[in-house]
């Protein structure tokens, strides 16, 4: 990839885990893993494995319904 | 003898005891810390080899659909068809690696590629190994679940 | 140095501090922070070219996720 | 070949009426016969012989022949000069049948012997120390090779001492009466063996005595070196004495003590054998 | 120049002794038993900093001892804390009735396509995903009774790889269909495990 | 190119409005955009068809996800 | 090859995995057996508790269900522990090792006591955990000398790091618990005599395997 | 250099005309979809957005719509022409029901701008305008000011009652 968009997906990932390790609330928290899922899926595509890009990006809500089941009894 | 007092009386509540393992894990893992840097042998077994412009990439090694194909193996001795799986395709893998070029993965994955040949022929032994787990772990849970509602 | 793995090493060193180190410190927070460090190694993964391994651990891991999420939620209904 | 499990199996059981013998004489006592052990097992084998409604019969019955067996095998792989590991296993796998003593009869108090014999499982490591002490120097772990050593080299109790206070002490904690004998303590009857009567009381009369005999025997091959075998004889008489005045003279630990006591010698032992690794060529 | 590798097993070492820190200061359950899926994570990262195809081989069987091993503590933790009573409904949102259909059935078919531990993976996940929404009333034990006769065709596979090896072909589409089915039943039975009506 | 560079930029500002926003409601809007430039980068970097499979997949993925949290943080259903 | 247990008394291979028996790790194999045989044939005792505080004790009594399930596990163990024995290979042994783990905790897992489930739980804790040593080490030995074969690894020619046994020992402490018993102590109190005795086995033998695989290496 | 970035400011504005005329016309500021929706609209209007706004802008974050359509559609032309403007359509229309959302402003928005795209390929723009256009024009609805963005769409909204 050229190393201007390794910086900025790289910058968008650690940007991503950054916030989801220090914000405090559970919805802000599952946004900012979207984040990191958002920085990391360009590399995946970039390595030329788009069918793994395809199944990562389609499992990656089905976590986030999980965690929200989660998320939603520890709000109620 | 009163620390050994003390001490026995940590060791004695189980409830420490994953504490007392972290504790030694905690201590081999800064042994492993400070025996860095370990040398990376270059001569491993099953070594990979990249061609990005194959279809199959990056499982693609080479050889001929039931022929060989040279793996790396500890025993070549004991596994007489090393090296077939890894070329084989199956129609429909087949079609995919004619057609198309970014769904290596998908292909090797279906029945025939470097990783069955090492899960299922010469290393099956682990997959077996690694199956009961799943099976042993699962009979626990389901146990214990179908005791609960009855 | 590949910056694929630099990143995902990185990711991993921050999602395991802040699963080790959890604020606030409650089931749900543990369980989304331990996400990032799975990100982290699936990065790893990538750069070392192992597309199959990470395929199913990105599986697994939802598999993972969804077997403590049960247990939270009998543990929500006994409580 | 029987003949030598029986002359084992009766010097061992000598041996601990020697060990009761001098325990009590140190403590002011007249104490029992020398052959007392011996007429134990006589008796016991002539007493009547049943199994208990609650215990499960053939664990009961089973773990009597696997611990002679096991013994007799030990006895051999010392006799024959075989690795010394194949005898340290076996050492640990007693404490197996220690656990299907205690366990298979339902008896509390025999299940309290056997959950004791878990807990004292760290008196075994100690024994590996030993043994990785001693493939350091030999590079080999058969018995023939380390007396074949010591021929060259003089005994290695004067070689390296602290592994030879290692493996004291593990016999000492496999010795009744002693500090670490928690799985006999006064509290429990008979630890484990409160339960077997009759016959399966007097096999482990002949395990004790074979073990008694083996452990003492391996120490003086390990640490000595090839000596004629009534010296052998000597010498394990020698050691017994100095065990039982161990005994005689120190309180039981408790359980978790004894524990904590045995860890700590191991970790000391670890680290003199860092330190022989370290200093080794 | 320090090779990449020693950098790896630098942050992975570390990584290890933060989460054994971790849970040196932990004493609660259930965060432990978080804290064991961090530590699985850290092991797989050992593993994948090999980097070879053998490695890759070896991350599939530390994926499933892992997951198989969290199922039954998980379980264990249930039945010793007491919780007897089964959760309500899932979650109460539009997509549950909509997505996991279609999801379900996309990840079911790349499953199957798939095949082997990636296959049922990623099949098993799907069908979860669709257990999730419905209220189920399938037969546990025809499931349980499937994945069991699996495994043995896997063991039976095992065995022509290592006793007929001339039949390696038969044995390849026997092994890869058996443990995709074996894998796929075992997980959807996760799904199921959440105190339906029947079952 | 040119486009390849605008649609990453646009990525990283959507990405730093997301973290740095502090509601819920108004951060999903900013992941939507980001969604489209991440799905725009997947098409941009490899010219395949099946890249704009990725870029659906990855798009209704994400979206998908959006919407489970919205409809979560609404508080679910009104029955 | 070292003579530590012995020469070879025979070989299996499967693949690139051997399993092979030294008069070593035969005299385990054989105790293996001897006990998972004992289990099979033995039904579990009546443990007999004393109440406090008077004169009374009761016995109880294990269901058909729950003994069977435990049964299961035992041989399950059994043969897991029989496995680890031969294996040659250090990354089948590790597997094998966490099946050890994980039997073990079902085989205590079925009992209805919240005091045994505890010890249970806490010990399942630690063998999880310790699959991290267990495959840390094994990955560690693979990446610096580029086998996992024992008997290649013994034959020497291999520096094998000393902290990659270290990892394997830790590992295979954790899995049996060798030293710290604490929580298998309680699991102990446990009925089913037949079936807890292969707890203990089943560690200690994976434990002194795992010390001729550290000093053979 | 600078004709290319002419060509994408002008494709964005094509687009992001495209896209609101079809989403109004699909009645998009009417309600929300799904209650994901109305919550994003909530949210906005309390932070001075305008409600029918905020409520299309949900709607927009919570299903593929005829901007992701266009989005798509310019992604399928720039690979495969107009049958992969029509696979977009097809995957957009998945989309949609994956995400629960009962309208078709998506699908009909992605045959439209694959239409759009593909004539304007034509006449010399290039489909990757396009998509650094459509990313634009969504960045000026979603990603600039919510308020401002609402409350045009709130005026536009009542034009077309």
């Amino acid at each position: 990839m050229i190393v201007a968009l390794e910086v900025a997906f790289g910058l968008v990932a650690l940007l991503g885990a950054v916030s989801t390790a220090l914000v405090r609330d559970s919805y802000g928290k599952v946004i900012s893993l979207g984040v990191l899922v958002a920085g990391i899926v360009p590399f995946i595509v970039d390595r030329g494995y788009l069918d793994v890009a395809v199944a990562v990006s389609l499992i990656a809500p089905v976590v986030t319904i999980f965690v929200l089941m989660a998320v939603r009894r520890a709000e109620a | 003898m009163l620390i050994i007092t003390r001490i026995s009386r940590f060791v004695s509540n189980f409830q420490n005891l994953v504490a007392l393992f972290a504790g030694a894990c905690i201590i081999i893992s800064l042994a492993g810390i400070l025996s860095l840097p370990l040398g990376f042998e270059e001569q491993q077994l099953y070594p990979k080899t990249l061609d990005p412009a194959s279809s199959l990439y990056p499982y693609d090694r080479g050889g001929v659909p039931f022929g060989t194909t040279e793996v790396v193996v500890q025993y070549p001795e004991n596994s007489p068809y090393a090296g077939y799986v890894t070329a084989y395709l199956t129609p429909l893998s087949q079609y995919l690696a004619d057609h198309t070029h970014y769904l290596g993965t998908t292909i090797v994955a279906h029945p025939g590629g470097i990783i069955d040949e090492i899960l299922y022929n010469t290393r099956g032994l682990d997959t077996v190994v690694e199956t009961s787990i799943l099976f042993a772990a699962f009979a626990i849970a389901s146990y214990l679940f179908r005791r609960e509602v009855k | 140095m590949n910056a694929v793995f630099a990143l995902g090493l990185a990711i991993l060193v921050i999602g395991v501090l802040s699963v080790a180190f959890v604020r606030p410190k409650t089931y749900v927070a543990r369980l989304i922070n331990l996400e990032i460090p799975a990100w982290g190694l699936l990065l790893v993964m990538l750069a070392y070219d192992e597309a199959l391994a990470l395929l199913t651990f990105v599986a697994v891991t939802a598999i993972s996720t969804f077997v403590i999420v049960r247990l939270m939620e009998w543990r929500d209904a006994s409580c | 070949m029987i003949e030598y499990l029986v002359f084992a199996a009766v010097f061992g059981l000598l041996l601990l009426g020697l060990h009761r013998k001098v325990i009590a004489r140190v403590q002011m006592r007249p104490g029992p016969p020398v052959w007392q052990e011996i007429l134990h097992a006589l008796k016991f084998s002539f007493k009547s012989t049943w199994v208990p409604k609650t215990a499960s019969a053939t664990l009961y019955v089973g773990v009597v022949l696997v611990g002679i067996g096991i013994w007799s095998a030990a006895l051999f792989i010392v006799l024959a000069g075989e690795s010394i590991l194949i005898l340290f296993a076996i050492y640990m796998l007693h404490k197996v049948v220690e656990h299907g003593f205690g366990l298979s009869s339902g008896s509390p108090y025999g299940k309290f012997g056997g959950v004791r014999s878990v807990i004292s499982a760290a008196s075994e490591i100690p024994l590996f120390v030993t043994v990785a002490a001693i493939y350091l120097f030999t590079g080999s772990l058969l018995l023939a090779d380390i007396t074949a050593y010591q021929a060259i080299h003089g005994p290695f109790l004067l070689i390296a001492p602290p592994v030879a206070i290692a493996m004291y002490l593990v016999i000492l904690s496999k010795l009744p009466y002693g500090p670490f004998s928690i799985v006999e303590s006064k509290e429990l009857v008979s630890g484990y063996k409160t339960e077997h009567f009759g016959v399966w009381r007097a096999g482990i009369s002949v395990i004790d005595g074979l073990k008694t005999f083996v452990l003492l025997y391996a120490f003086v091959a390990i640490f000595v070196g090839a000596v004629p075998f009534w010296a052998a004889l000597v010498i394990m008489t020698v050691i017994l004495v100095s065990l039982s005045f161990v005994c005689a003279i120190t309180p039981m630990l408790s359980p978790f003590d004894s524990v904590t006591i045995q860890g700590l010698i191991t970790g000391v032992m670890l680290a003199y054998v860092g330190y022989l690794w370290w200093v080794m060529p | 120049m320090i090779a990449d590798y020693s950098i790896g097993l630098l942050v992975a070492f570390a990584s290890a002794g933060v989460a054994f820190f971790a849970l040196m200061r932990e004493t609660d359950g259930l965060h432990r038993l978080l804290l064991t899926d961090l530590i699985e994570v850290v092991t797989l990262a050992f593993i994948a900093l090999v980097g070879t195809d053998l490695a890759e081989a070896l991350i599939l069987p530390g994926l499933v001892v892992g997951v198989s091993e969290l199922i039954a503590l998980s379980e264990i933790y249930r039945v010793k804390e007491g919780y007897v009573r089964p959760p309500a409904a899932g979650l109460q949102i539009e997509v549950m009735e909509s997505a996991p259909g279609i999801l379900a059935a996309i990840l079911v078919v790349y499953g199957i396509v798939l095949s082997g531990f990636s296959g049922g993976a990623v099949a098993g996940l799907g069908v979860i995903f669709y257990f999730l929404s419905r209220s189920h009333s399938e037969r546990f034990e025809l499931i349980e009774t499937a994945s069991g006769y699996s495994w043995v065709l896997w063991i039976v596979a095992f065995f022509v790889f290592m006793l007929l090896p001339e039949y390696w072909f038969f044995a390849v589409m026997l092994a890869g269909s058996a443990i995709l089915v074996k894998v796929m039943a075992k997980m959807s039975l996760i799904g199921t495990m959440r105190g339906g009506p029947d079952v | 190119m040119i486009a390849l560079y605008l649609v990453a930029a646009i990525a990283v500002f959507a990405a730093v409005r997301v973290v740095i926003e502090q509601k819920t409601g108004r951060k999903l809007p900013y992941a939507n955009v980001m969604n489209f430039a991440v799905a725009g980068t997947i098409v941009l970097l490899l010219d395949h068809p099946l890249s704009l499979v990725a870029a659906a997949a990855y798009f209704v993925g994400s979206t998908l996800e959006a919407n489970a949290v919205a409809s979560t943080y609404a508080g679910g259903m009104k029955r | 090859m070292s003579e530590i247990g012995g020469s070879d008394l025979f070989v299996l291979e499967f693949g690139d995995i051997l399993h092979y028996y030294t008069p070593y790790t035969t005299t385990l194999f054989v105790l293996a057996l001897i006990f998972t045989g004992l289990a099979i044939l033995s039904r579990p005792e009546g443990q007999v508790d004393i109440a406090f505080g008077g004169d009374a004790y009761y016995a109880k009594e294990t269901a058909v269900s729950e003994m069977r399930f435990r049964r299961f596990m035992t041989i399950a163990c059994g043969l897991a522990t029989m496995g680890a024995m031969g294996s040659g290979d250090i990354f089948n042994f590790t597997l094998f090792a966490s099946l050890v783990g994980i039997t073990n905790v079902g085989i205590v897992a079925a009992v209805k006591s919240r005091h045994v489930l505890d010890a249970a739980y806490e010990y399942g804790i630690v063998a999880m955990v310790a699959t991290l040593p267990l495959f840390g080490g094994a990955a560690l030995i693979l990446a610096t000398t580029g086998t996992l074969s024992i008997p290649a690894l013994a034959a020497g020619g291999f520096a094998v790091p000393p902290i990659g046994k270290a990892l394997l020992a830790l590992g295979v402490i954790g899995e049996g618990m060798a030293p710290f018993y604490a929580a298998k102590a309680e699991m102990f109190r446990a009925p089913g005599a037949p079936y807890v005795i292969m707890c203990s086995l089943s560690s200690l033998l994976i434990f002194l395997r795992v010390v001729e695989i550290a000093i053979t290496i | 250099m600078l004709g290319e970035f002419l060509h994408i400011l002008a494709a964005a504005t094509i687009s992001w005309i495209l896209f609101v005329t079809v989403d109004i016309l699909f009645r998009l500021p009417e309600a929300g979809g799904v209650s994901g929706a109305s919550a994003v609209a909530r949210d906005i209007e309390a932070g001075g957005g305008a409600l029918a706004g905020g409520t299309m802008m949900g709607n927009i974050v919570c299903s593929p719509d005829a901007s992701a359509g266009t989005l798509l559609a310019a992604c399928g032309v720039y690979v495969a022409g107009i049958p992969g403007g029509l696979a977009a359509a097809l995957m957009v229309f998945v989309g949609n029901r994956i995400c629960h959302d009962p309208g078709y402003a998506g699908t009909t928005g992605a045959v439209l701008a694959t239409f759009v795209v593909y004539a304007f390929t034509l006449v010399g723009f290039a489909a990757t305008d396009f998509i650094a256009g459509m990313v634009i024009a969504i960045l000026t609805i979603q990603g600039l000011s919510h308020t401002h963005a609402s409350r045009l769409l709130d005026r536009l909204w009542r034009i077309r009652q």
